[in-house]
């Protein structure tokens, strides 16, 4: 049995599980509760050109089943990442994709450049951030925006590119393919749903933002059409992100048609469930008799 | 920081809506003014962690004490024998021990006394001050007024019990009276910490304050806790609760 | 202290709480629990022109803190409605409003028509619907099909017309000033999230109809979201739907900007929540002194 | 119908992953074939009640059977005593009563148990038959064996307890022998309720089936649960969950 997933000609995850950006920050926390290398893969924090402060507190406020969070993107930056943080995670046999973001297609660009050395096993680039320069509309959220974005961030790098589509948008599989057709390896379906929260008894939100995204076992189900509308529309693979917390939601992400996961906010609840999931993922392997996973993917019967 | 199952052994009212439970969990030393995260429900609603201090730790058997807020802390408060749920920690950096010659001055209002109470209990010595809104807010008066070579008082704000008036008061009083170096260790809502740090610094008293922040995962990942201090933002669960309170850069 | 708000000219509801449609049938078995009389409304299921059957079952899954519901719109159609539904939610000392679909424009104004009677207090057009002329898309995706389609019904029918919209769109508010440049005279926001559920051990979606729609808990941060921002845009008002299950949740929709709200799936649950919503509803009103529910409404302080 | 607050007075495993529960709720009367909607937790995960068939109402001690599926009978199980839970109900119409001179059999597989028991033991008589997989998978076998005027057998599948085999063979041996016109009350999988029913067409027996299907509100509102019938499409809550077998259009 082999439970690894090729995604791109040069990027094989040893197995469909990673952790997701902004929950897992750099990995040295994470690696004193397990060893990293048993991970498909770490997605890093989201990174920008220079260090982010991010959005005042409270950052984080719960919900039903999920939470919503606007901690603001604060990082490192690109810089500090690779001097300080690279090198410790380059340790761990596990594939490394660095999620970034910018605020013009520039800063994206100058990203990924920057980001295209050794040790970087793919870059994701998060495209739910506001376009300083076109009035502050989601690159996320324009078809055309999207498709030039990632054409030039695709020149600009010659890793494999995870474009991590926000999911409230009309035709999200319009959104894949104009990834797709700019060159993106991958996508990531998807990031938070846009949220708020109220405290009744002051009459104010109750995060520091205001508004922020949504996570958790709440937009699971919607998370899972989207991958099962953008796998059947798209021909490169999907990485499933959205309140994925149990093995069994990593076999129905991948019956949707996703080659990969992601695991955002179950980690945050239980850092330990990254190893119960690829154990509990690969019993099930072994009790379906299956050989590899790409007997899974896609493979949902909907007769 | 380790994850264990925690098997409720007692829970128990002991001031209105304040319980103190007692967990058997087999759980590294601690530090006072460190907590765990506590996940109290099997489902995803309540989703996250709940952070409690710690209050005491012997052998295996493992105390908090906590106030009933939200859905969190309600679905904790019926609880019995029995039950189980997981802990993660201990977490944080906790206070530091008060130096030799230094008069350790312990102060705690509303749910800041758990880490204050733990502190005062190991160091056993030193004046400890509580704050509360009236009699029935304040738990565990026996222990706390007899652990040995502790002084302790009490103020409530509507005067049923000990001193009327604020505990920040009583502080002010207190540190008229000390002569030799003081640190003040307190935790309590922010207002009081603030003021707190104002009379440290007026009396030339070291103090160390333990925050409280929206937390989603307590161990340094996630970013939601941070709090800003003269050099940088800090996360309040992994580089804190315990700060230097001169270092905070309180909000307005 | 006055609870009643008033939506148009001709119609004021007698508080802020309404019943949604799909979740209360056509009142009966509720009026068995309690007096229809206390509602600020009712909200029949979705009716069509002729009656449908809906889809084959299982057509409901839950999930966490919420469920997906494909029942299909089976109702009973207009007619039976009238004669045989109507009369009897008419006895009750409550405003009744008529949520209605169709597959074609055509439909949607041939139902406007019919139900232009006394009796029904407004009509709520439902437009998560598939444009079966226009190749199935959903007639609540397009600006413009639902400008047209808004102005259409709008001339057909005298009575205050409710444009119920999709949430799954990239830009609401532009959805909401199409259906307000259409004629509406309110804003439902907004239907269920497109999702689905699989049964990991079958291979197969768990719902007869594959994928359906997500309501409950879990959607209320993404709907709150969607009322504060429709509602800043918009001049007409805001009736709430998406999660609601307490009479805090009312307070923190017209904070957002609701001026009324609709309560779905709570009322599977627990179909006394009505009674214990308007109450609590009330009593915060008198505690916090307010004389009338418009010092709510929209007052969500962000400064 | 009326929604009632229930606490648990006695909750114990009588069975593999099966257990007794007894509520104390001040219930209306119920027909046998009639049950509830329970609401077992506070938060939202899980959301909805589940329904459960009444198996007996003496006073305002109600009782219920389950078996442990998924989340919710789940939590149900961790259920003690004096915890409070929700009931909305009767729901459904109900099994009919027997004619004077017509022979009851009473069939249940699985879950389907306590409606079939809840009648057997308020007709007290006729003849009851229980199908499993294996001894340890039946419940309340002293109780069932000892209803006054009902002669009841058991099949398990693997021949543990009883006689090996099916309940449905148990049924044909019993409707060759039987020449009085009979009426069957069945309960359990649907694959073995059809087999049922086609087993009294040909032994020209009126029959009534208990069908499950997914639940949200129980009594008629949402339009979850139904089921097509040679008229029309029925509610199971509320135009069942009891039908006529014959009117039932299986699904394939
Ligand atoms: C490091 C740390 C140690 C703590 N130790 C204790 C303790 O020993 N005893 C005790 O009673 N409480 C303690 N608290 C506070 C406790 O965590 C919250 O009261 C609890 O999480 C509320 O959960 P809930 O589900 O009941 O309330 P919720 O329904 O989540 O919220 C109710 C209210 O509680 C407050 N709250 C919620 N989460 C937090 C949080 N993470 N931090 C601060 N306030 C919050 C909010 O103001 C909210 O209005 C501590 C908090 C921190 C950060
Ligand atoms: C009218 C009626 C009466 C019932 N009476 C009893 C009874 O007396 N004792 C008993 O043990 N069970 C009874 N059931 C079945 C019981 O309702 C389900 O087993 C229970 O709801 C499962 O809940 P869960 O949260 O544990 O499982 P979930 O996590 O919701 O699901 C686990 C599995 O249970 C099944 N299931 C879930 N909901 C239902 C449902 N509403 N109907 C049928 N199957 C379902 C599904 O196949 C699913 O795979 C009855 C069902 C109905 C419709
Ligand atoms: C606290 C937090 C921070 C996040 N930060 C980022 C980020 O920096 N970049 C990004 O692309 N996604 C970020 N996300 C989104 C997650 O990577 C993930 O896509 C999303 O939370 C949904 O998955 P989940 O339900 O498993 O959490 C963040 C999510 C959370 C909860
Ligand atoms: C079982 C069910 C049936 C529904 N049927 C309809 C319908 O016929 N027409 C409609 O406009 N909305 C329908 N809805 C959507 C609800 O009216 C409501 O907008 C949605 O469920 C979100 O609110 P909630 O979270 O309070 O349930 C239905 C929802 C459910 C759960
Ligand atoms: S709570 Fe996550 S970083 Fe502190
Ligand atoms: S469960 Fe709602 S109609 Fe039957």
């Amino acid at each position: 049995m082999d439970i690894s997933v090729r995604i791109t000609p040069s990027l094989t995850l040893k197995n469909p599980v990673l952790s997701a950006s902004g929950t897992f920050a750099y990995g040295e926390e994470f690696s004193r509760l397990f060893d990293l290398s048993l991970l498909g893969g770490v997605v890093t924090k989201g990174l920008s050109l220079l260090p982010k402060e991010g959005n005042p507190t409270p950052r984080i406020c719960e919900t039903s089943s999920g939470l919503i969070n606007a901690i603001g993107l604060e990082n490192i930056g690109a810089d500090a990442f690779i001097a300080e943080k690279l090198p410790f995670l380059r340790q761990f046999d596990t594939s490394i994709v660095v999620n970034f973001f910018g605020t013009s297609e520039e800063e994206y660009v100058l990203m990924a450049e920057k980001l295209d050395i050794e040790g970087i096993s793919a870059l994701e680039m998060n495209v739910s951030c506001p376009n300083i320069k076109k009035g502050g509309i989601e690159f996320g959220k324009d078809p055309h925006v999207l498709r030039r974005l990632t054409a030039n961030v695709r020149s600009a790098t010659s890793k494999p590119l995870f474009v991590k589509l926000s999911p409230m948008v009309t035709q999200i599989g319009e959104m894949a393919l104009a990834a797709q057709e700019g060159g993106a390896d991958a996508l990531t379906c998807a990031n938070t749903f846009p949220a708020m929260a109220i405290n009744e008894k002051t009459c104010r939100p109750i995060l520091g933002n205001v508004t922020g995204g949504l996570s958790g076992p709440a937009i699971k189900p919607i998370a899972l059409k989207i991958v099962w509308e953008v796998s059947k529309q798209a021909c490169i693979p999907v990485i499933a992100s959205g309140g994925i917390t149990t093995w069994r939601d990593v076999v129905q992400f991948l019956l949707a048609g996703a080659s990969a996961v992601e695991i955002g906010s179950a980690s945050l609840r239980d850092p330990l469930c990254f190893t119960e999931i690829i154990r509990g993922f690969a019993d099930y392997m072994r009790e379906k008799g299956l050989k590899s996973v790409s007997e899974l993917i896609g493979k949902l019967k909907t007769d | 920081m380790k994850e264990r199952e925690a098997v409720v052994q007692d829970n128990r009212e002991v001031a209105t809506d304040t319980f103190l439970m007692t967990l058997a969990c087999d759980f590294p030393p601690f530090t006072p003014g460190q907590f765990l995260m506590l996940r109290i429900n099997s489902t995803c609603d309540p989703f996250l962690r709940r952070p409690l201090a710690i209050l005491s730790l012997k052998g295996d058997s493992l105390e908090i004490l906590y106030k009933v807020k939200g859905s969190g802390t309600s679905l904790l408060a019926g609880k019995r024998p029995g039950d189980v749920m997981s802990a993660l920690g201990p977490l944080g950096n906790g206070f530091s021990t008060p130096g030799q010659d230094e008069e350790a001055i312990y102060i705690a209002g509303g749910t800041g006394l758990p880490p204050i109470l733990a502190l005062a209990e190991k160091v056993r010595r030193g004046r400890l001050i509580i704050g509360a809104f009236g009699e029935n807010d304040i738990p565990l008066w026996n222990r706390i007024s007899s652990i040995r070579d502790v002084h302790a008082q009490a103020t409530t704000e509507d005067g049923s019990f000990g001193k009327k008036g604020l505990a920040t008061e009583a502080l002010k009083d207190l540190l008229h009276e000390i002569s030799q170096p003081s640190i003040i260790y307190a935790c309590g809502p922010e207002g009081m910490l603030r003021e707190i740090t104002e009379q440290a610094r007026m009396f030339g008293a070291r103090c160390e304050v333990s925050l409280e922040e929206y937390m989603a995962c307590g161990f340094g990942v996630c970013s939601a806790c941070v709090v800003k201090t003269s050099e940088d933002s800090r996360k309040v669960c992994a580089q804190g609760p315990v700060f230097d309170a001169f270092s905070i850069k309180w909000r307005d």
